[in-house]
């Protein structure tokens, strides 16, 4: 296992910190009914997507899930861009047409996140196929959770990318549950990266509650990748702190397990480790924190003051090019 | 007794699970009643061997339920929403519609495919679609879409006591629309289409939502002195095409609303049935309402604008009157 | 030159390889040019690279024809036969279909679905399906669905410059039509629709294989007097309203032909259309040739009870002319 | 490893030649033009049927696939329903609506071929399901290629019959090729059997010229099955000595490889066998023989004699129950 950098390791938990402090602020939004919609957040999960960007580099490419708000804040998606779009602000990424669940930042390599889970599975090996033929040295990471790993497209995927050596990580956020539905009631075998081994390729189980543990892992697939060796799946074990859904009442799971993901939070982690080392001191995780609430506030005031769209825009955006109306 | 629509459902539910020891409900998140609260409680009469919890593997539930069904069970599929029926088509269009048929009829599929569909709270493109259009185009399924708690009750026991696979359309936004339903377990046939209002002027011929869109719109025309006869087909396969033409030769001006967008939609084809059973009886155009030909998108006034409603429904009844 | 309808297929997919490098082609056994030789010796010319045999996995093959869309590639998917895009039909209906939409503009989508399909030689139910109409409902689609070999090759070569997703259905039977093919690489504009024999008593709006049916009837019914004006849409969308409606303008009696089935069919939709556009032109009401509500059966004599021909053609006509 | 007795392995032997002689009557019958569509027979591959349906009890259920011949006449389906099927006869077992691909014989548990692969794999769980609530006994066995397994449905049913531990037997007949995409060029890893260890069941590769492998492989998993302990995933290896389908010029491979077949013929193998065993001489070997050809010359004379459908029978069928024509 390689270590990070320390600069490395400040800028993660900086990551983690703006993955959460975004969420948490989305979900009091919501609450008020400032943004619309399903919202489903990953509180308690960060160290996952900012494991997994701080190991690609801007131009590699991301393929997201229903819960993608992290993945894209960790990618480096432009704050204003994502409120704005969760806002259904004109001006958010996506006009106003994707919201929560079907965003896009395609400046940072993020396709989007995906409303049909598991979806993406599919979509990598293209991804793949495109970088391998361009020769363009990317790699593509695509998420998906321990419950869309039981359809179809996972085998597909998996299997595709494989053959034909594609630079491709799939990481699987298992936190436990999909919806109300334990892991354990969804995945024969019990471990979705022993399956790895029928397509004889890497699969690797990782603690996703420490962000050193995942970047190691992603590190080796993308290097892997990226040396043209194919794919790897990485399954990430995780605790999602809050409901499904903003609203969720949670009848399923017991406050037991939300404790412990709250014991094993890998904020505090992270600055446990970097106090203990000397690299982070109170004065210096204050200015980090300032510095990203500031970021957060600027894209909510500047998605509280954006026009929302005009209803006719509805009618733009379909195709690139079409004759006309009918 | 006043129920609401996902309460009916669930009360059609019970009441032919205990009738039929055969018949079981699978889906996602089922047993604690997700998404929409119609398979709450379930559990509790019925047990785990009944209400099944499935992973989510759209194509092992659906092709699951094919192959119970046709060895003695009686399955009612949770779609949970319908746009994901997408991946599991092959297990409806080739597998459940077909097998009877391909077979000599060799074999029955008592299946039922619950699907809840429709535009409503930002969904967004990927949980709003109305995709009943490609069912009515596939030969070998029933296809039934209520619109109040009494219907969807009737209908929803229809389809479970049919020898035949019915996919049954239920629109998100009626969940908690109240209604009157008989104490007594009655039937709502397939292929029986219900006059929701009485008119003498057009005839609004409306699915699901799009009915009480078009009661409303009735309302607000009456005051004008404008009398519509609002038709529910409450299913498109089979259909009711006598109590439609029935209606036309009364009124002689025809709307049709749906919430589908308006290219190749189950509304084109209920345009086309009226013209080829009714052409002659028709002193203007048919005009429809339906959705613009985009996905559904997300924010709430793109969401409203690309939403067929009352209003929508007045200015096609004003254009026939034209 | 003379060439059949794959060939000109082939053609056009060869012009288009040698024209941009990003073109490759995906499919199942497409390296020996199965099932219908349209790919047939694109891998001497444009080596593994460009023609990729996929293992048989469906939503991967489509699924990732879409990722390689998106980040620079441009994918023309065999779908071997049009029927198993029901084995991805996620990939088509919701990703496809959807993400520019959604991604407000972001992404371009120039992907290219070729989709073998059609009723023929006892192909039976699970591959002898018109599935197109479920695509026409599906905005965010272009869809062609050529009728001679010329028209073929234009449109094959226009989807695949085209910057949005296009399916072509290419009819089974129509592979080894042969016909007139330009020298010159002419593309053909999706949304051009093509009267393919002009007339002056009724207009028969058909696709593909029907194409050519329409014009036998046509053929026969000029022994008798009778002018049929037969027009391709060539695409169903875009769809050329003007060119349809300047027929019935000419003739005001319309007969809208496909193989497809009656029900909720892309015909059903044209013929709403015509209606839409030309109410008061019309003299009769439409009327309309396509299959019967059920499944592409086996046997010689029911395939050809249920597929449409020529004499179903006539029979419509005079129908139209009483 | 147990061993089937004497008596069975007879059975077995009559049973192959019954599959073989079948197929190779109606690839002749095909050619001279007597039977419309496309044809796949499973000429060669005849002891995975055989030694499947050997293990099974007529009301064990079997999902079959477009190369599904073998399997139902080794299921002891009537030889005339499906030879006046394949010929689109009126009184076929299917009144001609099905044809080769499409065939169901539901009075020997025979479920139906299919023609899109891989279907049977999602509908076996279910059939299972059903085994499960009436407590009935059955097993059901679904049937799949080597291509076929790259499919996602794949994926799905194993999971769902390994996680509800339902009576299935997954039965992969890799005759190497899926049309002519070699076994190598779409399977990642290599190995089918080896996925089902993804599962946590039991994955077997065994030779799929050896009926009486198949049989043994088949009997465990069918015991295991009935006891209640769940799915198994057999991989049978075995060759096509034929095109893919009939007319195939089968450009993709060397004659080499249907030699290797044919030195590996499991009907004369299993006639060595039980030769040297003393359980089968020659005379004993040519009344079996007669007896199988009398029944097919039985089934195809039936089949040449009967009515075709007429057209409008193409209406019926449909539906159990319709108030009328719309
Ligand atoms: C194909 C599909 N099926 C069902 C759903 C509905 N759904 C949305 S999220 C969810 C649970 C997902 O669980 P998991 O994959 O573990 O991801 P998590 O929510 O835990 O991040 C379900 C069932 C969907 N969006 N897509
Ligand atoms: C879903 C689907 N995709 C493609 C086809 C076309 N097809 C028919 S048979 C075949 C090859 C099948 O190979 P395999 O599964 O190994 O079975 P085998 O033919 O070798 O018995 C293909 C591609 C199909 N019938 N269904
Ligand atoms: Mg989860
Ligand atoms: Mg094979």
């Amino acid at each position: 296992m390689s270590a990070p950098g320390p600069e490395l390791m400040v800028e993660m938990y900086a990551a983690m910190l703006r993955v959460r402090l975004f969420e948490e602020r989305a979900r009091e939004l919501f609450q008020r009914g400032r943004i619309p919609g399903f919202l489903h957040t990953s509180v308690g999960q960060e160290a996952v997507a900012v494991g997994v960007a701080a190991a690609l580099r801007t131009d590699d490419y991301v393929l997201s899930t229903h819960r993608g708000h992290g993945h894209l804040v960790a990618k480096g998606g432009s704050l204003r861009g994502l409120m704005a779009e969760l806002y259904g602000k004109a001006n958010g990424i996506c006009h106003g047409k994707g919201g929560t669940m079907h965003i896009a930042d395609v400046s940072v390599g993020y396709l989007g996140a995906n409303g049909v889970l598991a979806s993406g599975c599919v979509v990598a090996p293209g991804v793949g196929l495109s970088i391998k033929q361009r020769r363009s040295g990317q790699v593509v990471v695509t998420f998906f959770g321990d419950g869309a790993a039981n359809r179809g497209p996972f085998h597909e995927g998996v299997n595709l990318s494989a053959l034909w050596t594609l630079p491709v990580v799939f990481v699987c956020e298992n936190n436990r549950w999909a919806s109300s539905t334990a892991h354990t009631r969804s995945t024969a075998g019990g471990s979705i990266a022993a399956r790895a081994a029928g397509y004889g390729i890497p699969g690797e189980s990782v603690d996703g509650n420490d962000v050193v543990a995942v970047w190691d892992a992603v590190m080796r697939a993308v290097e892997r990748a990226r040396r043209g060796d194919g794919p790897s799946l990485i399954e990430a074990h995780t605790i999602r702190w809050v409901g499904h859904f903003e609203g969720d009442p949670q009848a399923y799971r017991g406050k037991d397990e939300v404790d412990e993901g709250r014991r094993r939070d890998p904020i505090a982690r992270l600055e446990r480790v970097l106090t203990e080392h000397g690299r982070l001191d109170a004065a210096h995780a204050a200015r980090i924190r300032e510095s990203v609430v500031a970021e957060i506030e600027d894209a909510v005031a500047h998605a509280e003051a954006s026009p929302l769209p005009r209803g006719e825009d509805a009618l733009n955006d379909l195709f690139a090019y079409y004759p006309w109306a009918d | 007794m006043k129920l609401d629509f996902g309460d009916a459902l669930n009360l059609a539910l019970r009441e032919e699970m205990r009738r039929d020891p055969r018949v079981y409900c699978i889906g996602e998140d089922i047993v604690l009643g997700l998404p929409f609260g119609v398979t709450k409680g379930l559990i509790d009469e019925f047990g785990p061997d009944r209400v099944l919890n499935a992973p989510i593997s759209e194509a092992a539930i659906v092709g699951s339920a094919f192959g119970a069904a046709v060895t003695g069970l009686v399955p009612v599929v949770d779609m949970h929403f319908a746009d994901f029926v997408t991946c599991a088509m092959d297990e409806v269009a080739n597998q459940i519609a077909k097998s009877r048929y391909m077979f000599g009829g060799q074999l029955d599929c008592p299946l039922t495919l619950r699907m809840p569909y429709g535009i409503g709270k930002s969904g967004g493109g990927h949980h709003s679609n109305s995709v009943e259009a490609w069912f009515v185009n596939l030969p070998g399924l029933k296809v039934a879409i209520p619109s109040t708690p009494a219907d969807a009750r009737g209908l929803l026991k229809t389809a479970i006591r049919d020898p035949d696979p019915v996919l049954v359309f239920e629109h998100r936004a009626l969940y908690r629309v109240v209604g009157d339903v008989p104490e007594a377990e009655v039937l709502v046939p397939l292929g029986a289409a219900d006059v929701k209002r009485p008119g003498r002027d057009v005839t609004v011929i409306a699915t699901a939502r799009m009915v009480h869109e078009s009661l409303e719109a009735a309302r607000r025309l009456a005051e004008e002195g404008v009398e519509v006869e609002v038709v529910d087909p409450r299913s498109l396969v089979p259909l009711d095409r006598e109590t439609l033409a029935a209606s036309v030769r009364r009124t002689h001006r025809v709307v049709v609303a749906e919430e589908g967008v308006m290219r190749g939609s189950a509304g084109a084809w209920l345009a086309w049935v009226v013209m080829e059973d009714s052409f002659d009886e028709l002193d203007a155009p048919i005009a429809r309402v339906a959705a613009p030909n985009v996905p559904i998108p997300f924010s709430p006034p793109l969401e409203s604008f690309v939403m067929p409603a009352a209003d929508d429904v007045i200015a096609a009844v004003r254009h026939v009157l034209k």
